[in-house]
């Protein structure tokens, strides 16, 4: 593959914020017929290179050349035009246009001008069912959830027969079905000689399909390496920069001790909670330190059943109760105020105010929960920033930049901080390491650990299933919008076990157990 | 609201009379509104009123629809002069008759409207600039005159405007010094009068298009320490109580009349024309000019 | 593992109604509106009374119509009204001074564009608020107007006069004006581009989320300053259709139709923030203004100050029950 | 050298830096067309001059901005000011007239309150049909824009209420320490409006709701609550407002007062740098965006600018107001002028602000 000459090179890229040196001299090529995976931490350059690539930023200096010659897109629709397509970090779409159109918008079949629906239609059906998804390609894009929306941005990509393929993250909100999925896809490209950057904080993922990896730290690079001639140990130390034991906590990832706390009074349960037309009735009891995971696939109900518990959406039937009294639990000020926070999965609709600083992001729950008369005094606001700033190890650590500056899995780690801030009873994690490393993604997995050892309870979401068993002491099962199992994280648990219950929902009686 | 309305005079024997205002942009207005409708119903006549808030597309819209609600007689006032022919024609043709108030239309057809009742806006003007021709001290040399327009584009400014500079072009020292829009109001008066008096050192003459300027300018005035009426002589138009009284109470110097009262006059010329008799093509309503002593005389007995 | 149908259905069940439900909600409203106006007022169910409610607000209809793109990209255009305007005073000064009509009417048509098209550019390449530089827009606009001339001036140019007069149908009975061809042709022809072109679709995208778009590689530049100049030929359509309407050109008409016409555009459902919403909503949202006024003129015992609280209680009642009607299907 | 270049930067980079240079350029185009334009002198025991004419009649436009930006900043916008304008204004002067003593300071008092609590009904009016009802802002606020002026003139019935009170005047035209109690009265509203929200959490919790108002509800602000308050606020502001300006002219007329200042006051809060879209805000920019507007108007009178192309003059002048504004426009003007991309150190801004 590498003897030939590189489709695309990156030379001496240099991009600055304000207060910011995003990237620093680096260099990156791609050659036609490999996926290479860009890797790095939490803002280390890599969507920024990206974007530097594609025009949406200005280069402050560097040079790029497509196909041996010099480039300077204007912007997307000029990268597009060159033959580089992308799919950005966030899903970048149009909630309001249909799921057909929002795959083939700006390059719809026409005649004589006229853009020809059918055919639209038709294609998306016949695309999405590539990726083995089977959606009404009429309805608005925004009904779906985020992970389908991620597959669509996908679908979107690879429809548009680019030489250079670009994925930011495509994988982070997708379960290993999707991931797989995915992967068939990427390596047929592959193997028509298309060139595919890869971004993803899934180490599995990157040693699974990657050819080369690059990394970058800090906006600098560290070199680029065939993914054969790097062990997963070095490849973590070049990320990182030191040499870490937290590997150790990646590596043995050895189930700690899960044993059922399901003791006295429940902190919350629902009962026969439902709403039409998103989630069937459902119980569900979360005791206090209990973990309890939420596993299902793309679109099974997870997020609605948190939703409904935290009353961001109005149930229809059934009822709440916490501590033992039922409450209406209808709002999601009423949901704080009995101690239960819910950090949302779409962080950029739902989750950050772009425009707010990183601090007011950070303090917003508990600000809300104290009522706007009494603020939260500037010293006690510098304290908590600060612990989590540095907990979280959210960079940069300027807490007065806007959010919107910070690079995806930042956002995604003061979205949390918000939550850990409140110091909940309860406190419901939706996709909470979507787009964050392994670092962090660790700092996060020992963080609910330890909560739950402080009697904090926590329903814990997550696309990687790995990850839900590895935390949870109880896992309940969704599928077709059902939660069809509640089962106990005790011998013989495992991830099959969950496939399984998932592929035949046939556990009915373990979920009235 | 009212059912039967698809009635011509057959129905009841009673005359329908459409009536379209400009709107309710000033007391003169409202003063106007009322002669009318209290004469309607003196005489008898079913009035159907319709409020085109200052915009001709709505009085168009009103003709429109008095037509196919069959009245018997149209009137309006005019919001602007032209662009008339198109729904006058079809009023022709419908067979009603329209009279004009207040204000006239540009029409070359002269018979797609009956006859024009109100007053001559060019007219006030060049009263107010004949009195001050009369009145001004110029053989002192030469006598700086201030004025304050109405609403930019409306007629009665543009005519006030043309007529007292007609007026005054008789005396080569009565000189406009500044000459902005007020927008007929009491505010716009005050302010604008407020940087005349910064700007210009020597004001001698103060001409508001209607009294409610000229009462705002009152306050700029006294605020910079002139006395009104002496230091700088003012003249309005209108005649409205508040200006009269200001007339009376010497702070004005002469204000040209401007009647809203012709609703006793648009009745009978209404019932007139259903009849089908003979009216003059013009009648101008019954103005008068003030001084401050006439002022004095005529204030306790005026209706608004 | 298994693959199968990985995907759960969407969120909300049946799909045709949910979108099409303002819409039809709207056309049902406004049909109890007229038949309110047809139980109260014997003359209200001469179809001509159809007919002068498109008669009277063809030009409005344009110049919503106008609008309804430039809100769907999720902006605002208030420099409509003085557009319209200032057409209207172009035309007939130009008219007086012996100009051939065709070529007025060029010239005429092209200014709106011209002015939407600058205006479309500052607002996309100096990141300028669209609220502030329409405003300055409209500020231009109208004092063209007064700048033309202080006073109306009257249109006697024959085939203004035509277009104007021209009474297609019954000329005794019930007709139309041209205008209203017109004005229907400009309904059609927008509906069809909003709906069929690439262009239309980019306009609902970049109201969908302009950053999106502009990362899907959509001319968002060339999309936004596209609009505002169809915007300005819009206003520029229908203040030709003005004069036609009132042969002459005032410089004080149409002073506050962009809060009409927003409201109408608003009215037939549209999104303020953009990407949601037709061209016939905006038909109805015109339908309604008119229909309002239609019946404050056939009540004809409104002082001044009541017909305006009357029509801002019945715009507020028919929003309401729009918005109850939405509500209830959601 | 580079110091001084520095702050250079660092001044010109400041948010408020454009609009004062405006305001100054303006005065300074004045003071040179009629040197007399910035003399001010003292008479009856009080200053008098252009710029305190400018400041006392800016006074009611800074009221009604200060409620616009509040509201703007939470997503919303508020057409019904001017209308909320006419009708406290006379609310009051009609109670006022009907009194036999109208220079008793009770009575003016009763008048304001009963007034201002007329206005604050009418807020919680377009309050409730964005919050509760869920109608969109400029509707919702349309409805009481058109039958508020008619409720204003149903108030006056379509007459102009002429009254005669000093302690009412006095809202408009007294003065205090020679400075003139209007532009006291809005400066401490502004004061108040800026303690209220930047002391308390109010004003972050509006700008998240008007930034995001999912995530905001999803983090348990009421944002229903929020919303409803800031259009309270806006009626209230308005309402003063409102006072001031019959109070200028010791009349009340149903039609003409507050006419269009709802544009006004939008302009001033755009020009602020508050962004229509909602979010962040800043009050003291709204302040110099009315002294701007007002400045303008009075400099159109000033120069004698005839009205048939005062307009044309404003447009002008709002469009270059707008472009020094603008960063964008600003960055093409330098590196035209400079011929080279700017240096490093000063980074350029990104094309379009793309969230990571
Ligand atoms: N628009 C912007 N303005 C200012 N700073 C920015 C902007 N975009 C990115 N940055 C900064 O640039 C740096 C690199 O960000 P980038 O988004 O490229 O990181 P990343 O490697 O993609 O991280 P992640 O894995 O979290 O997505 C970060 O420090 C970020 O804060
Ligand atoms: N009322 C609502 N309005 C709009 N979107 C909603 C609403 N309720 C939930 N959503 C969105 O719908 C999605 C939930 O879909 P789904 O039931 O597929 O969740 P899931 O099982 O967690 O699957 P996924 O892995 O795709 O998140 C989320 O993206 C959520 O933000
Ligand atoms: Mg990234
Ligand atoms: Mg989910």
């Amino acid at each position: 593959m590498t003897d030939s000459r590189p489709v695309l090179t990156m030379t001496g890229i240099s991009k600055s914020f304000p207060g910011v040196r995003a990237l620093d001299n680096v260099d990156f090529r791609l050659f036609p017929g490999e996926v290479h995976a860009l890797m790095g931490e939490n803002g280390a350059g890599k969507s920024t290179l990206i974007k530097v690539l594609t025009g949406v930023y200005d280069t402050d200096e560097g040079a790029v050349t497509l196909d041996g010659a010099q480039v300077a897109f204007s912007g997307p629709m000029q990268a597009t035009a060159a033959g580089v397509s992308t799919v950005y970090q966030e899903v970048n779409l149009c909630a309001n246009l249909s799921v057909a159109e929002n795959i083939f918008i700006g390059r719809e079949p026409r005649r004589l001008g006229a853009v020809r629906w059918g055919e639209v239609r038709r294609r998306a059906r016949a695309l999405l069912s590539r990726l083995d998804l089977d959606l009404d390609v009429s309805a608005p894009l925004g009904t779906y959830s985020l992970a389908v929306q991620q597959m669509v941005a996908i679908a979107r990509a690879i429809d548009i027969r680019a030489q250079v393929l670009i994925l930011d993250e495509p994988t982070s909100s997708l379960d290993a079905g999707e991931v797989a999925q995915l992967f068939r896809i990427m390596g047929n490209l592959r193997d028509e000689g298309i060139a595919i950057l890869f971004v993803t904080h899934f180490l599995d993922q990157a040693y699974g399909i990657a050819d080369r990896i690059t990394v970058l730290r800090n906006g600098r690079l560290v070199g680029e390496y065939p993914t054969v001639e790097l062990p997963q140990l070095t490849l973590v130390e070049k990320m990182i920069g030191k040499e870490l034991d937290v590997l150790e906590g990646i590596e043995e990832h050895s189930r700690r001790d899960v044993a059922a706390r399901e003791e006295g009074t429940p902190l919350v349960a629902a009962s026969g909670l439902g709403r039409t037309g998103a989630v069937e009735p459902f119980s569900l009891t979360i005791h206090a330190g209990e973990v309890v995971g939420l596993a299902g696939l793309l679109g099974s109900g997870r997020t609605e059943v948190a939703r409904l518990l935290f009353g961001a959406d109005r149930a229809d039937r059934g009822q709440v109760a916490v501590d033992g009294e039922s409450s209406g639990l209808r709002t999601p000020a009423q949901a704080i105020d009995h101690g239960i926070g819910f950090c949302s999965e779409d962080r950029r609709a739902e989750g950050i105010v772009a425009d707010l600083s990183v601090r007011e992001n950070m303090i917003l729950a508990m600000q809300a929960a104290r009522g706007w008369l009494r603020p939260i005094p500037r010293r006690r606001q510098d304290e908590l920033v600060e612990r989590y700033v540095k907990a979280l190890s959210i960079r940069p650590a300027d807490p007065d930049v806007p959010v919107r500056n910070l690079s995806g899995g930042n956002q995604q780690k003061v979205l949390l901080a918000r939550w850990l801030i409140t110091e909940p009873r309860l406190l419901i994690l939706d996709e909470p390491t979507r787009g964050i490393d392994i670092g962090a993604k660790t700092e996060i997995q020992r963080l609910v650990t330890q909560l739950s050892d402080g009697g904090t309870a926590v329903l814990f979401i997550s696309a990687e299933l790995e990850e839900v068993l590895r935390l949870s002491h109880k896992v309940a099962v969704m599928r077709d919008r059902q939660m069809v199992a509640q089962l106990a994280n005790d011998d013989g648990f495992d991830a099959d076990r969950v496939m399984q219950t998932i592929a035949s929902g046939s556990h009915r009686e373990e979920a009235d157990r | 609201g009212n059912s039967d309305t698809g009635g011509s005079a057959a129905d009841d024997g009673k005359l329908t009379l459409g009536f379209s205002q400009v709107g309710a942009e000033s007391g003169w207005r409202t003063a106007n509104t009322i002669s009318i409708k209290d004469s309607a119903a003196a005489a008898g006549i079913e009035l159907k009123f319709d409020d085109a808030q200052q915009k001709q597309e709505n009085q168009i819209k009103a003709i429109r629809n008095f037509i196919q609600q069959k009245v018997d007689v149209i009137a309006f006032s005019p919001v602007v002069e032209s662009g008339w022919d198109t729904v006058l024609k079809e009023a022709k043709d419908a067979g009603i008759p329209v009279i004009l108030t207040d204000r006239s239309v540009d029409s070359a057809d002269k018979s797609l409207y009956k006859t024009f009742l109100g007053s001559d806006f060019v007219k006030e003007g060049r009263l107010s600039g004949e009195w001050l021709i009369a009145n001004a001290k110029t053989t002192s040399g030469p006598v700086n005159i201030v004025e304050l327009q109405g609403t930019t584009g409306s007629a009665p400014a543009n005519d006030r405007k043309k007529g007292f500079a007609e007026a005054i072009a008789a005396n080569p020292n009565l000189k406009i010094v500044a000459s902005q829009s007020g927008d007929f109001t009491r505010a716009g008066g005050k302010q604008v009068m407020e940087q005349f008096l910064k700007a210009n050192t020597k004001i001698d003459v103060l001409f508001a298009h209607n009294d409610d300027m000229g009462l705002g300018a009152l306050e700029a005035i006294t605020a910079a320490g002139k006395v009104p009426g002496k230091d700088i002589t003012i003249i309005t138009v209108d005649a409205v109580k508040d200006g009269m009284q200001a007339l009376a109470d010497g702070k004005f110097n002469f204000i040209a009349e401007c009647s809203p009262l012709l609703g006793p006059q648009l009745m009978d010329l209404a019932k007139k024309v259903d009849a089908g008799q003979e009216v003059p093509a013009r009648i101008e309503t019954e103005e008068t000019t003030f001084t401050q002593a006439q002022a004095k005389e005529a204030l306790p007995n005026r209706k608004y | 593992m298994t693959t199968g149908s990985l995907t759960a259905g969407r969120r909300w069940t049946a799909r045709l109604p949910r979108r099409q439900v303002p819409v039809l909600a709207t056309l049902a409203l406004l049909l109890v509106m007229y038949g309110i106006g047809v139980s109260q007022y014997r003359a209200f169910s001469n179809v001509q009374v159809i007919f002068n409610v498109f008669i009277d607000n063809g030009f409005l209809l344009v110049v919503a119509v106008g609008m309804t793109f430039v809100i769907l990209t999720g902006g605002i255009d208030l420099s409509v009204g003085s557009v319209v305007a200032m057409t209207a005073m172009v035309s007939a000064a130009l008219l007086q001074q012996g100009l051939p009509a065709a070529l007025v009417l060029v010239i005429a048509l092209a200014i709106g564009p011209t002015l939407g098209l600058l205006m479309g550019c500052a607002i996309h390449f100096f990141e300028i608020q669209p609220f502030i530089v329409t405003l300055a827009g409209m500020f231009f606009a109208r004092g063209m107007c007064t700048f033309i001339s202080g006073s109306s001036i009257p249109i006697t140019d024959g085939f203004w006069t035509r277009m104007s007069q021209e009474r297609i149908g019954d000329p005794r009975g019930n007709f139309v004006s041209i205008s209203v061809l017109i004005a229907f042709v400009v309904v059609v022809v927008a509906a069809y581009t909003l709906a069929y072109t690439r262009l239309g679709r980019n306009v609902y995208a970049i109201g969908g989320n302009s950053q999106s778009a502009l990362l899907m590689g959509l001319p968002v530049g060339r999309t936004r300053i596209a609009v505002y100049t169809i915007s300005g030929l819009c206003s520029a359509i229908g203040g030709i259709l003005l004069s036609f309407y009132t042969l002459s050109g005032a410089p004080l008409i149409g002073v506050g139709m962009e809060l009409d016409v927003i409201a109408a555009v608003v009215i037939g459902g549209t999104v303020l923030t953009g990407g949601s919403g037709y061209v016939f909503g905006t038909v109805l949202g015109v339908l309604v203004l008119g229909v309002i006024q239609t019946l404050i003129t056939f009540d004809g015992s409104l002082n001044s100050w009541w017909t305006k609280i009357v029509i801002g209680g019945l715009l507020f009642a028919f929003i309401l029950l729009q918005r109850l009607i939405g509500i209830r299907y959601k | 050298m580079n110091a001084t270049l520095g702050r250079y930067r660092a001044m010109t980079g400041h948010r408020l830096f454009w609009p004062v240079a405006v305001l100054v350029i303006m005065f300074a185009a004045n003071t040179i067309y009629r040197p007399g334009f910035l003399s001010v002198e003292v008479k009856d025991g009080h200053l008098y001059g252009t710029p305190i004419d400018i400041l006392r009649l800016s006074a009611p436009l800074i009221l009604v901005a200060l409620g616009m930006t509040v509201v703007i900043s939470t997503g919303g916008i508020d057409l019904s000011v001017g209308s909320v304008c006419a009708i406290s204004g006379a609310t009051a002067c009609l109670y006022i007239s009907q009194q036999p003593d109208q220079n008793s300071l009770s009575v003016v008092l009763t008048a304001l309150a009963m007034a201002l609590g007329v206005a604050l009904v009418l807020g919680a009016w377009n309050g409730v049909l964005v919050a509760v009802i869920g109608i969109q802002p400029i509707i919702a606020t349309l409805i009481l824009m058109v039958a508020g002026r008619g409720l204003a003139q149903l108030i006056t019935e379509g007459q102009i209420i002429t009254i005669n009170s000093g302690p009412y005047r006095a809202i408009g035209l007294g003065h205090i320490l020679t400075l003139p109690l209007a532009i006291l009265i809005a400066l401490v509203a502004a004061l108040l409006v800026a303690a209220f929200t930047r002391r308390t959490a109010l004003g972050m919790i509006i700008e998240s709701v008007g930034g995001n108002a999912e995530a905001s509800r999803l983090a348990g602000i009421r944002s229903g609550r929020v919303i409803f308050l800031a259009y309270v606020l806006s009626a209230g502001c308005a309402a003063i407002a409102g006072f001031m300006m019959t109070a200028n002219v010791s009349s009340a007329d149903g039609n003409a007062a507050g006419l269009w200042v709802e544009l006004d006051a939008i302009l001033a809060v755009v020009i602020g740098g508050t962004s229509l879209a909602g979010g962040r805000f800043f009050l003291s920019g709204t302040v110099l965006g009315a002294l701007i507007i007002q400045t303008l108007t009075t400099t159109v009178y000033a120069m004698n600018i005839s009205p048939q192309t005062s307009l044309l003059f404003k447009a002008v002048v709002v469009i270059a107001v707008c472009l020094v504004q603008a960063p964008a426009f600003r960055a093409r003007f330098s590196r035209r002028r400079t011929g080279a991309p700017p240096p490093t150190t000063v980074p350029d801004q990104p094309k379009e602000q793309v969230p990571a």
